[in-house]
């Protein structure tokens, strides 16, 4: 495992006056996968969003990206070193068809080969291949989280934010989408997922962190936690 | 005569494109109720004039009117639309304050008379063509009007610059995500939207004249053109500007009267019958 | 027991008129008029010091009526010059009549009934009414130039209406045959396709009059330049703004040779015009011109008021009595005088726009002595007021249509006696 | 009591309202007058604007519409005061509903645009069927009518009048939106799609708050043209119509009482300013700039801040 | 299978594409009376498209809908919501600037209401209505949202509306619910609580669930129909299904 490639100091996110993340640390090393637990509520989309400076959230504390802090930096700053993200609820664009969601985010990799660019996407999910011409807005819900991870893949991150890509596709994607996670690692991908659905999150991380009430409770090795059944009952409701 | 009356129509389609292509920039493009755009083209017109006057340079007024105009949208942009993107009530209102003062200004600065701006000699006079008389600043504005649109056009549908309009307008933060400066990109459609004007304000004003009150007529028809187009159309911006001309050359032939009603009737009417614009876009 | 004129205080006057937007020009030129009358009086009567009370109408009614409500109410004011704009002077005679403890002197508003079939007592005009000045001009046209058919184009309001009605009554009663009028919207767009309209009625009209003001004149003349109209019409006619000093400034040298009438012509070769547009020119660093000079007038007929009734503003009623007595011999567009319905009775003059000292100006080519509101009409106003007023389509601009009416109106007698005299005498 | 402040705030101020001709000067009355008339109509705007998010560039037509049925009527002498009135208020009845049918379909910045030409026509029509409108001249010398009160010299009585009416409809109007119904309209604002899924006649709602905006506007025109005593198609203009809009978010859209005092601040610094200085547009141009970026909500924003720092605990709504 | 034996939904062969694609291809089915069926297919199969496509939120190309025996084909929405049927939606669309009370209120359409029109409720405070204040207590705490009852929805977090979109359904006492994809974007933990409340609603009324957890989906209810394509590739019980050949070689059973 490599140096750190995001890393997060004692946190606190404040919608307004509502203090939502506290005091968060956590670490995503290189070549990682790493997965952040927690029931609905707890602050988990709001620490992704923290990190890219999304939305009126009030920041507070370090994010340090390959060792660089990015307090000062913009969102389109920090997106641009190489931090790509998958919202949840996916945020598409209506005015753009499919194709140009994957054009509009494509940034060339550093080698020709190993890059994600939409010919790629397109083969990897031909669900969405066959829909090209569609406004990104009209395809059907599973469609539309697929386009997500797309466009998130083709900007060729260093690493990847996921907010729960679960939602709404079938069992077979899903397991796809683990498939594609364990390539993208080996392909030099870190990965950070929020997830609700417990089998795919183990399946895909090698860490695991638990959010409660805007606190991390848990921190540990993912075949700990599948084995811990107490804290999944405490922390998750399981 | 039904000719001449349908070539001026087309002039007058040609300099109303101009405007209206800038203001479905920030209009369609951007989803910025711009009432400021008309300030842009007469405050660029004053420029152009003033230049004139003192280098004898038609070419440079153009230039330093788009230029003057240009630099005013960005200021417009990026000191008060930028603070309050997405909410079109305050930008409209922003621009609209924008206008109030611009449109002040110009009479603190030029005082109120009527000023004209003459037209440079290689435009000057007029050719026959098909019996009619055609004056050479006529086809010179047609001609201007299709190099500017087919710029345009292969700049928003040939670039990715279009693509990362439309998205950014759809989800400005989202596109942030995706590590475009999209506000960098903003400000620049808005100040490309300013200049347009400008650089009309000075053509148009040396078709016509320059005065105060003339930012709000213009607006006026060039908010016409729009509706009936559809926003963020550029065929319909085309096929607008060419309704509204020919409407008004013909009406202010036959019906000088009832001009002004002709030219609101058949835009409301299509509004009533189309939402949106002849060819809006679903969004 | 308190003295009646308490020395000392100052004397209020509002000036009402548009002072922003499109018509700024209107409203502005007449207050700069008054200040210089004002400066000539070193700003004070007597040792009382005159305060102006400036207020802006935007051009709209609605605003006017509120403005003139406030400098009574809040500014006490007594006299108020303005308002400048015809729509404008069409509404101020009802506010005057519901005030008349407040006395009003139009400042540019020309329309006739102002001082006519409206009249109000507290209303005062030193200036001109659209009919006044041009009635000699439609004879002129007919008479001298020896025009037939000639065709109006307007904007379609109230003032250009006047104008054409004074024409058309000059022109028709002294041997022209037809006056075509077009009317457009007051804000035209473009001219171009009107320039081709005029061009294909080249045929059957002898001569062109523009009959507009300001910004549009700009917008026509450029087109008809454009269009080389020069070589199918003679010289352009224009209605009294046409050659307005703004415009001349503005337009080229083949503006040269245009007719139009006015009470003032800046071109005018009288010692107190020369003083007039000197001081002005310095005074404001721009030149002077029929706008400022009604500003200019009517503070310095207000002032003879004052004079006459020892700065008592508050008796009105006296103060409109001492102003209608005025007689003004040295005002820079000559002498003036007010008949018994408040308005000036002038000279008019015929104009034409010539090259003086490198600079397009107005001449004077020919002088109507002593013109009332009534015009040629003075001697029958009430059979005169008994007509409709001025339309955009009256009177009519047929010849035969137009004897008829006025036939109706005015008695076979007249009509024969235009016949026998072959016009007015 | 507490949780109805606002409620009380408002009779608070209509009673001190009615008091103050007890204290001013005409000219101070005649103020009132004209900001309560200008303000029904941004009231009337505010209430589609915040209601229904549907910004009307139609409002002034309607005032202009009232006060034209008037004036036509009472100059030709066809109907005298109180039918006139009676017939005007029909009139925009009429109007409205077709309008309202219009526009039913336009959403958003679509609203706006088919507003603002459905209003650019009916002002054409205004100036150009000059036969019956006098065109740009307009039609003025309307007379007060011979009401208990009304009369020459004092504009006392006219002022009660318009306080009436006015009061009425601003506690009119916050019942209104207080109501299901105006539950249900900015139910309409968030998602028409649900609304309809849920089986509301969203159709019937939208076409009848334009019924309730324009019905304001038409008393609006009535005291116009009563207390200026004329009509013209000034009134109906785009610039009006922008006025209203700018007087509305100025004192915040989504408040009556906002709208309500944005015109007053509007219409007062107009008169105020522009008798000391002859650029006043741009001071209150640049007003606007000032206010829009510290206070995007409106003036009324910044006086309910102000409120909750006085009166620690009130119960200052962030939603509105 | 048939408790009462009556037809509450009959869709007959219902067809609609987009563009090129045929979302719905010739579909059938049929909802008796106390029944529930659970839908499920692979992405895009459809789902959705028939749940638009029989709320009447997008017209159909051909086909025929009956709806407790009344023809609905052409009917508007309004009409089809009268007759007691509510929908959620995969992508939330909620009132986003109101309250979470507020949004309750405006989905509890109880008879009151309906009978007296849109309008005679104008001068009502009808919120404090004690019945009305009641039923939101009972749904907000069957959802679990008893905290956020005066929090704007924009300010919920993501599974919370999710939460509110079924008590938006839920609120109206329809006679048959659609959920699609109910259980997206809830913790497990609000899964079970969740799934406990539309189970018994699955037992009290007639629903319709599209859903790509089967465990869940199988434990609501027996009947099962399978989507593809837009067309109906297998309709039975779960062991049925899942023996099914086609059906196996799209879900990759062994
Ligand atoms: N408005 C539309 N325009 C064009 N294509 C559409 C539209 N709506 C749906 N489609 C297409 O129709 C197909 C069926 O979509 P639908 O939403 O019904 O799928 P679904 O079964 O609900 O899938 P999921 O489980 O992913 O939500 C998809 O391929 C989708 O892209
Ligand atoms: N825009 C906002 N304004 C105010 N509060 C918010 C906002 N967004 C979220 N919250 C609150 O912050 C808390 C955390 O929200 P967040 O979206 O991070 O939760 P989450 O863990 O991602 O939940 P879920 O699993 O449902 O997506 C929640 O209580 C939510 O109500
Ligand atoms: C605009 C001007 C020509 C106004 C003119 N003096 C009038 O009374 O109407
Ligand atoms: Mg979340
Ligand atoms: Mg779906």
């Amino acid at each position: 495992m490599g140096e750190a490639i995001l890393k997060i100091n004692n946190l606190n996110s404040y919608y307004g006056k509502s203090h939502v993340l506290q005091e968060v640390s956590l670490t995503v090393n290189s070549l990682e996968r790493v997965a952040v637990l927690g029931r609905n509520g707890m602050g988990k989309s709001t620490l992704l969003k923290s990190i890219l400076r999304l939305q009126d959230i009030k920041v507070e504390g370090d994010v340090l990206f390959k060792g660089e802090t990015l307090n000062q930096a913009k969102t389109y700053e920090i997106a641009k070193k190489g931090i790509a993200y998958v919202p949840q609820g996916w945020l598409l664009f209506p005015s753009l068809s499919v194709e140009e969601h994957l054009l509009v985010a494509y940034r060339p990799g550093k080698s020709k080969a190993k890059e994600w660019n939409p010919e790629r996407i397109f083969e990897l999910f031909p669900e969405i291949a066959a829909r090209r011409k569609v406004s990104g807005t009209k395809l059907s819900g599973g469609e539309q989280q697929i386009l997500a991870i797309g466009r998130a893949l083709v900007s060729n991150p260093e690493i990847l934010l996921m907010d729960e890509p679960s939602e709404g596709i079938s069992t077979m994607v899903i397991d796809r989408v683990i498939d594609l996670c364990h390539q993208l690692t080996e392909q030099g991908i870190s990965i950070l997922i929020v997830e609700q659905n417990l089998e795919l999150a183990l399946r895909v991380a090698q860490r695991v962190y638990v959010l409660v009430n805007g606190r991390i409770v848990y921190e540990g090795t993912a075949e700990d936690f599948r084995a811990d059944k107490e804290s999944q009952h405490q922390f998750l409701g399981v | 005569m039904f000719l001449s009356t349908f070539f001026n129509g087309l002039t007058l389609a040609a300099l109303l494109f101009i405007m209206a292509i800038g203001l479905n920039l920030s209009f369609g493009l951007l989803r910025v109720v711009n009432l400021s755009h008309g300030a842009f083209y007469l405050f660029g017109g004053y420029i152009g004039l003033s230049v004139l006057k003192s280098t004898g340079h038609w070419w440079l007024g153009v230039l330093c009117g788009a230029l003057v105009a240009g630099g005013i949208a960005a200021i417009e942009e990026i000191f008060f639309l930028r603070r309050v993107r997405g909410k079109s009530t305050l930008e409209t209102l922003i621009t609209l304050s924008m206008a109030i003062i611009i449109s002040d200004l110009i009479v603190v600065i030029w005082g109120g008379n009527p000023k004209m701006i003459a037209i440079p000699k290689a435009l000057k006079g007029f050719v026959s063509l098909f019996t009619v008389n055609v004056p050479i600043y006529n086809l010179f504005l047609l001609t201007f009007a299709c190099v500017i649109g087919l710029g345009l056009w292969l700049l928003i549908n040939k670039t990715k610059m279009g693509m990362i309009i439309r998205a950014g307008v759809d989800n400005f933060e989202m596109v942030s995500a995706l590590g475009i400066n999209i506000r960098l990109v903003f400000t620049l459609v808005f100040s490309l939207a300013g200049f347009m004007a400008g650089m009309a304000g000075v053509i148009g004003g040396t078709f016509l004249m320059v005065a105060p009150g003339e930012d709000w007529r213009i607006l006026t028809y060039t908010l016409l053109i729009i509706i009936i187009g559809g926003m963020g159309s550029f065929g319909g911006t085309i096929i607008g500007s060419i309704i509204i001309g020919l409407i008004f050359s013909f009406g202010s032939v036959y019906v000088p009267q009832f001009s002004l009603f002709l030219m609101f009737a058949p835009v409301a009417l299509t509004l009533v019958i189309r939402p949106k614009g002849l060819f809006g876009r679903t969004l | 027991a308190t003295p009646a004129t308490p020395t000392g205080e100052p004397i209020g006057i509002g000036v009402v008129g548009p002072m922003t937007g499109w018509a700024t020009v209107y409203g502005e030129n007449v207050v700069q008029g008054v200040q210089l009358a004002l400066d000539e009086v070193g700003g004070k009567y007597k040792d009382r010091p005159i305060k102006l009370y400036i207020e802006d109408t935007k051009a709209e009614v609605e605003v006017m009526v509120t403005k003139l409500d406030s400098l009574k109410q809040r500014d006490k004011v007594n006299i108020i010059i303005g308002p400048s704009l015809g729509h404008e002077g069409d509404a101020a005679p009802g506010w005057a009549k519901k005030n008349l403890d407040v006395l009003m002197m139009p400042g540019y508003a020309a329309p006739q009934d102002m001082t006519m079939r409206d009249r109000t007592p507290n209303i005062i005009r030193a200036g001109w009414t659209a009919d006044q000045v041009i009635f000699n001009f439609g004879q002129f046209v007919a008479k001298d130039l020896k025009y037939k058919k000639v065709i109006v184009v307007g904007q379609d309001y109230a003032y250009p209406w006047g104008q054409a009605a004074g024409f058309k009554r000059g022109f028709l009663e002294n041997g022209g045959q037809e006056v075509k009028t077009i009317w457009h919207p007051v804000e035209m767009l473009d001219f171009s396709s009107m320039m081709g309209q005029l061009q294909t009625m080249a045929k059957d009209y002898d001569a062109v009059m523009y009959n507009g003001g300001g910004a549009q004149v700009i917008a026509f003349w450029k087109q008809w330049e454009q269009y080389g109209m020069g070589k199918l019409y003679p010289q352009l006619l224009g209605g009294a703004n046409i050659p307005d000093v703004p415009i001349l400034t503005e337009v080229s040298e083949s503006f040269e040779g245009l007719y139009s009438s006015m009470h003032y012509a800046d071109g005018m070769d009288l010692p107190a015009n020369k003083k007039f547009k000197e001081d002005f020119q310095k005074k404001f660093n721009k030149q002077a011109d029929a706008i400022a000079l009604q500003g200019y007038d009517t503070m310095k007929v207000i002032l003879k008021g004052l004079e006459a009734t020892e700065g008592k503003t508050e008796d009105i009623a006296a103060l409109e009595k001492a102003i209608l007595a005025v007689k003004v011999t040295d005002s820079p567009r000559g002498h003036f005088y007010f008949d018994e319905y408040g308005q000036a009775v002038q000279d008019i003059y015929i104009k034409q726009v010539k090259k003086v000292d490198g600079k397009l100006a107005n001449v004077v080519v020919k002088t109507y002595k002593d013109v009332t509101q009534f015009g040629p009409y003075e001697s029958i106003k009430d059979k005169y007021m008994s007509m409709p007023p001025d339309g955009r389509d009256y009177p009519s601009g047929n010849l035969s249509e137009y004897t008829a009416d006025i036939t109706k109106y005015l008695g076979q007698s007249y009509v024969d006696d235009l016949k026998k005299n072959g016009g007015w005498k | 009591m507490r949780k109805n402040y606002k409620l009380w705030a408002l009779i608070i101020s209509i009673l001190l309202l009615a008091a103050i001709p007890l204290v001013v000067d005409q000219f101070f009355i005649t103020m009132l007058i004209r900001i309560m008339y200008f303000g029904l109509l941004s009231v009337a705007f505010t209430f589609l604007a915040g209601q229904l998010g549907l910004f009307s560039l139609m409002v002034p037509v309607f005032m202009g519409i009232s006060a034209y049925t008037i004036a036509i009527l009472e100059s030709k002498e066809i109907l005298l005061f109180p039918y006139s009135v009676l017939v005007a208020l029909g009139i925009i009845l009429a109007f409205a509903a077709l309008a309202g049918f219009l526009v039913n379909r336009s959403k958003e910045v679509y609203f706006l645009m088919l507003t603002l030409v459905l209003g650019q026509l009916v002002w054409a029509i205004v100036l150009q069927w000059v036969s019956l409108t006098k065109g740009t001249n307009g039609i003025s010398g309307i007379e007060v009518p011979h009401l208990w009160g009304l009369g020459q010299g004092s504009n006392v009585g006219f002022y009660y009048y318009t306080l009436a009416v006015f009061s009425l409809v601003v506690l009119g109007l916050t019942a209104i939106m207080r109501s299901s119904f105006g539950l249900k309209l900015r139910g309409i604002r968030e998602s028409e799609s649900r609304m309809i899924m849920l089986g509301y006649n969203v159709a019937l709602l939208k076409w009848a708050a334009f019924m309730i905006s324009s019905f304001i506007a038409g008393l609006a025109g009535i005291f116009y043209v009563y207390y200026s005593g004329l009509i013209n198609p000034d009134s109906i203009s785009l610039n009006s119509a922008n006025q209203v809009m700018i007087a509305s978010i100025f004192g915040g859209v989504n408040s009556i009482i906002g709208a309500i005092l944005g015109t007053g601040i509007i219409k007062t610094l107009e008169i105020v300013l522009s008798g000391s200085t002859q650029r006043y547009l741009l001071i209150i141009g640049i007003l606007f700039l000032v206010v829009i970026m510290f206070a995007p909500k409106g003036v009324i924003d910044i006086m309910e801040r102000v409120m909750n720092k006085l009166w620690k605990g009130s119960p200052y709504d962030k939603r509105r | 299978m048939t408790k009462e034996g009556k037809p509450a939904l009959t869709v007959r062969s219902l067809s609609k594409s987009f563009g090129g694609v045929k979302a719905i291809d010739n579909v059938s089915l049929t909802l008796d009376a106390g029944c529930s069926r659970v839908l499920i297919g692979p992405n895009g199969a459809g789902k959705t498209t028939l749940f638009n496509l029989i709320t009447g939120e997008i017209p159909m190309d051909e086909g025929e809908i009956y709806l407790f025996g009344v023809d609905i084909s052409q009917a508007k929405i309004q009409k089809r919501s009268e007759l007691g049927l509510t929908r959620t939606y995969q992508i939330s669309n909620l009132f986003k600037e109101l309250t979470v009370e507020e949004n309750l209120y405006l989905s509890l359409k109880d008879k009151q209401w309906n009978s007296q029109g849109d309008f005679s409720s104008l001068w009502t405070s009808w919120m404090k209505s004690y019945k009305r204040v009641q039923r939101i207590e009972e749904v907000l705490a069957s959802v679990g949202l008893e905290g956020k009852r005066q929090t704007l929805v924009s300010s919920l977090a993501h599974g919370e509306q999710r939460q509110l979109e079924l008590g938006m359904a839920i609120s109206s006492n329809p006679r048959i619910i659609f959920f699609d994809e109910p259980m997206a974007g809830l913790s497990p933990n609000e899964r079970v609580f969740m799934g406990k409340l539309i189970r018994k609603l699955a037992a009290e009324k007639i629903i319709l669930v599209i859903e790509h957890d089967m465990d869940f989906a199988l434990s609501l209810t027996d009947d099962v129909t399978v989507l593809d394509h837009g067309r109906v590739i297998a309709e039975g019980r779960p062991e049925e299904i899942k023996s099914n050949p086609e059906v196996k070689k799209i879900y990759k059973l062994g």
